[in-house]
């Protein structure tokens, strides 16, 4: 059934549609460019809190518009960064005079079409200012970090900042703080099912991919047969190590499947997950588990961990009403 | 020397332009398939399809500002990826030359491509030897400079301007990516010519072709 | 990573266990015999609402456990039905003396294993019923038939009545007209993974199967090479015209993924279904598009027409508070 | 005839038939991969563990209604599948024949039988020929009811029962399945043995082994 998904230009179009149709509460979908936007309008002043991403990693960003998280997504072709074209007029749309707040994962492609964007905006008079999803403790020279489920995360205090009167200085700063508090990092257990490609291959019955992307970039392959609490001693110390997280910390811990995972797995994985934390004296205070930033049909996961502090607390639990969270 | 540039030449420059990366597509992308994710040509034709569409317009401005900013924004929402947003700036930057009106003479167009260049640096914090279109166009930019200040001829200095981008676009074989997709593999880029040099080598491969023989009408 | 789930028994347990470390406000877990139930407890004399089910369909069913849904769920083994046993476990839990209400998936193994437990009640003098869920058209013969979506509608249904006072007579008869009101097919994007037979084989570009079961069963192959709506052409029909739906019905919709199947592919199926259900003048009154019912990580939906009236919907319409649905 | 069946003969029964499950645990899991799911001696083998488990215990009842009713619950816990509700019935409803005690004669062991067969059907809603247990299980009982009618001795009883359940797994091979998942197969379930009528026809030959033995002490 690859074919389906094999023109992704009037694929992703369709599924757009059918999204929609849906959500018709929640949601709108302009086309030509492509966005989608939130149908409650929001108060004149707000702070409008926009994330563009490529296809492929749903519910990320369509599936956060809504009242009290984004008021724009921007969908790009299939991993591949939407252009300014469509992240202007998502400016264009959703501007309340209140500047526009971009969040944006750390790959070159969305920072770039960002970037551009924001100069475009700034020659029409808009305030506009992004900040960089950079979460993924797998890559070593932090410039370079990948944006991972911290994306999410991002995308829910902005909003929430927003909808809670912050200025637009108020929001670049908080969500920059949130963004600073996660650290992620992405376990693959088998290998990405681009429409193009074909299949995935499948990995050895007891290897994983430990660090991998959520492009199908690879990861270090790992022998694991002592099963998921090997998984977690691999992938927990470097996330703990690199805040780092202590002893007394509280965090929201985020569990992602990448979209080819059953649940079954993921909360067999969630269960090595709190048991790494108890014995780290970390208490989760807030978590989600689920499929939150995917990866096509891909198996695997990505485990990310924020910081709380009373103000990131109160904004998470905000109310959000979105297709994929609401509360 | 004193040579007047106006938008019908930089129409047929970028019609030429189009027309080359359309031919190479093929090579461009697998350029990229070697050392990124395949889709260079793909990109690049996608944006050279808009802007051919985009240049063929009855409507046309005389105004070169204008001229290179509609340029930029048919390449911006045409070609994609990194290099849409690049070459987009590229030219959203070089519209802003504050010599630019309804011609250029060579030095004004030289200042056009600094503005160009400077722009494309500040968006993509690349410095030559990243293995980037950098590469190529800052020498050729730097080459052109050079040839104005001895005061030479048209033809010489965008001669220059296209032997210094054929090096800078070689020497991308020798080195090690640091910015782009290319920089994930690390040493293993090395070896491999960039793709994004490659399609800007022939800006000033087309330049030298369309600007020396307009000059020589 | 087959080898995370290939010993099912601690897998299951360790899994089950994970669910209850991410919803330890909504589920509590109990272990040999194993069952999952809610942690707000009922009011004396309300009917308890328990399902059983193979495991590797979730959510369904421990992710319906929680107020206003299910009293408890019985995870079986993988795609096995779970044993009396555990059923009489959940039974001599959650029961209030308002007697036991089981929705029962139509296959053989789920049926006599309720049936036993249901006498084995009895014996004990508390009284129990079932449901028997069987929307599946695919299978001509109606006594056949499997059970699908409708399983997780009949939870929310069954449990909502339970919530809202109604006898157990009363509840088993509106989850019967809930059920009754229900029609379902399965299509299939490729095989389905077992644990136990690794990776499953992919089908043609082009081709899909059509009526497909949850648990492997395989449909009929079909090559579609005009996409989506040529998809839904060869479900609507059949769908439609049992029931039969007609011109001016409202209906509940919904659309499960199977697990492997990416949001962006849901709905472009999505899509399809809305634009067949418009032509047929049939309104979506409710819906829900999501993994909902699923088949480990095989590629695949389910889609299933639900035809309200007031009762039903005002049943639907009720607060569930549950890990996988909560309004 | 005037033979007493007590607990500790039933036991011994018992754990004959689990041995020869156990010995057929892979015979059984050949015969459903032909035609159902290919767990039946995995099942089988399970619940038989259990029930090993379960029948060596020392605290013991004496009484045959509580005996058979905790063997049936071992196999309710154990065997899982279809398999665990059908056997788990029949041993649930052959308990509550009301003339067991701390022992029954021939005529009460049949009627013991007979209540397990009916339950067995009420359950599973299965008919002779619609390729299942009850196609051994029904033959045999009623080939004992036949056998006392005409007053025959403890061993020419349980032969004829160990005959017709052999006849009727036989006949298993050479019908279509009507019941279970080798339903499904429709008429491609023609030809294979069903893998429950097999683990079933074990019972009798157990029977006929243990009881006769018993009987000749
Ligand atoms: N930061 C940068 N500065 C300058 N050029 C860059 C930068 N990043 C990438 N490039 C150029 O872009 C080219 C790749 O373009 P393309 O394949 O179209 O985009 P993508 O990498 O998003 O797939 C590279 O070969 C390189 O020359
Ligand atoms: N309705 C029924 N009545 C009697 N016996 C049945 C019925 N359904 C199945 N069986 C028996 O159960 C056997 C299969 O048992 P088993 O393989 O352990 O369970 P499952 O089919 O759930 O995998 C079949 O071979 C058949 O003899
Ligand atoms: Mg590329
Ligand atoms: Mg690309
Ligand atoms: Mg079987
Ligand atoms: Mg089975």
């Amino acid at each position: 059934m690859q074919s389906l998904m094999n023109k992704p230009g009037s694929a992703i179009t369709q599924s757009l549609r059918g999204m929609a149709l849906c959500h018709p509460d929640t949601i709108k979908v302009h086309f030509d460019p492509d966005f989608v936007e939130r149908t409650v309008t929001a108060r004149s002043g707000k702070v409008a809190v926009i994330s563009g991403s490529g296809s492929g990693h749903e519910p990320l960003p369509t599936g956060y518009v809504g009242l009290g998280m984004l008021d724009a997504a921007c969908p790009g072709p299939i991993f591949t960064s939407p252009s300014p074209i469509q992240l202007l007029a998502a400016v264009h749309s959703v501007d309340h005079g209140g500047g526009v707040l971009f969040v944006v994962k750390n790959y070159a492609g969305g920072v770039l079409n960002t970037e551009l964007t924001i100069e475009l905006a700034l020659q029409e008079g808009i305030d506009a200012r992004f900040v960089l999803v950079n979460d993924d403790v797998s890559i070593a020279n932090v410039a370079n970090r990948r944006g991972l489920g911290a994306a999410a995360l991002a995308c829910k205090i902005a909003g929430a900042a927003a909808e809670s009167g912050y200025t637009l200085d108020e929001a670049v700063k908080v969500t920059r703080r949130a963004v600073a508090a996660c650290r992620s990092m992405g376990v693959g257990t088998n290998v990405n099912t681009l429409p193009r490609n074909g299949p995935g291959a499948i990995l050895a019955d007891d290897s994983i991919e430990l660090g991998v992307g959520i492009h199908g970039e690879p990861g270090e392959v790992r022998s694991v047969s002592k099963g998921m609490s090997e998984i977690v001693g691999l992938i927990g110390q470097p996330i703990l190590k690199d805040l780092p997280f202590a002893a007394g910390d509280r965090v929201l811990l985020l569990i992602s499947g990448m979209g080819g995972t059953p649940p079954l797995e993921l909360y067999l994985f969630s269960e090595a997950i709190h048991d790494m934390l108890v014995a780290n004296r970390i208490r989760v205070e807030r978590q989600l588990v689920g499929n939150y930033l995917t990866s096509l049909g891909r198996g695997g996961y990505t485990v990310t961990l924020m910081r709380l502090d009373n103000e990131l607390q109160d904004l998470w639990d905000a109310p959000v009403h979105t297709p994929a969270l609401h509360w | 020397m004193g040579q007047e540039i106006t938008v019908t030449q930089l129409r047929r420059w970028l019609l030429a332009y189009a027309a080359r990366i359309i031919e190479n597509e093929d090579h461009l992308t697998e350029l990229d398939t070697a050392i990124g994710d395949a889709d260079h040509g793909v990109n690049m034709r996608r944006g050279m399809g808009k802007l051919q569409e985009r240049l063929q317009d009855e409507e046309q401005t005389e105004d070169i500002g204008s001229f290179l900013r509609s340029v930029a924004m048919t390449l911006i929402s045409g070609v994609g990826g990194a290099a849409g947003p690049l070459y987009g700036t590229f030219f959203l930057r070089a519209a802003t030359s504050p010599t630019n009106g309804s011609s250029v003479d060579l030095a004004q167009l030289t200042q056009m491509f600094r503005f160009g260049l400077d722009g494309l640096q500040q968006r993509g914090k690349a410095q030559t030897d990243d293995k980037t279109m950098i590469d190529t166009i800052q020498p050729a930019v730097e080459a052109m400079e050079a040839a104005l200040a001895t005061q030479q001829s048209t033809a010489v200095v965008l001669a220059a301007a296209r032997q210094a981008a054929h090096l800078g676009m070689k020497h991308t074989i020798e080195i090690e990516a640091r910015k782009g997709r290319a920089s994930y593999l690390g040493p293993h880029s090395i070896g491999h010519q960039d793709p994004g040099a490659t399609s800007a080598y022939f800006l000033f491969e087309t330049a030298a072709e369309v600007f020396t023989k307009t000059g020589a009408d």
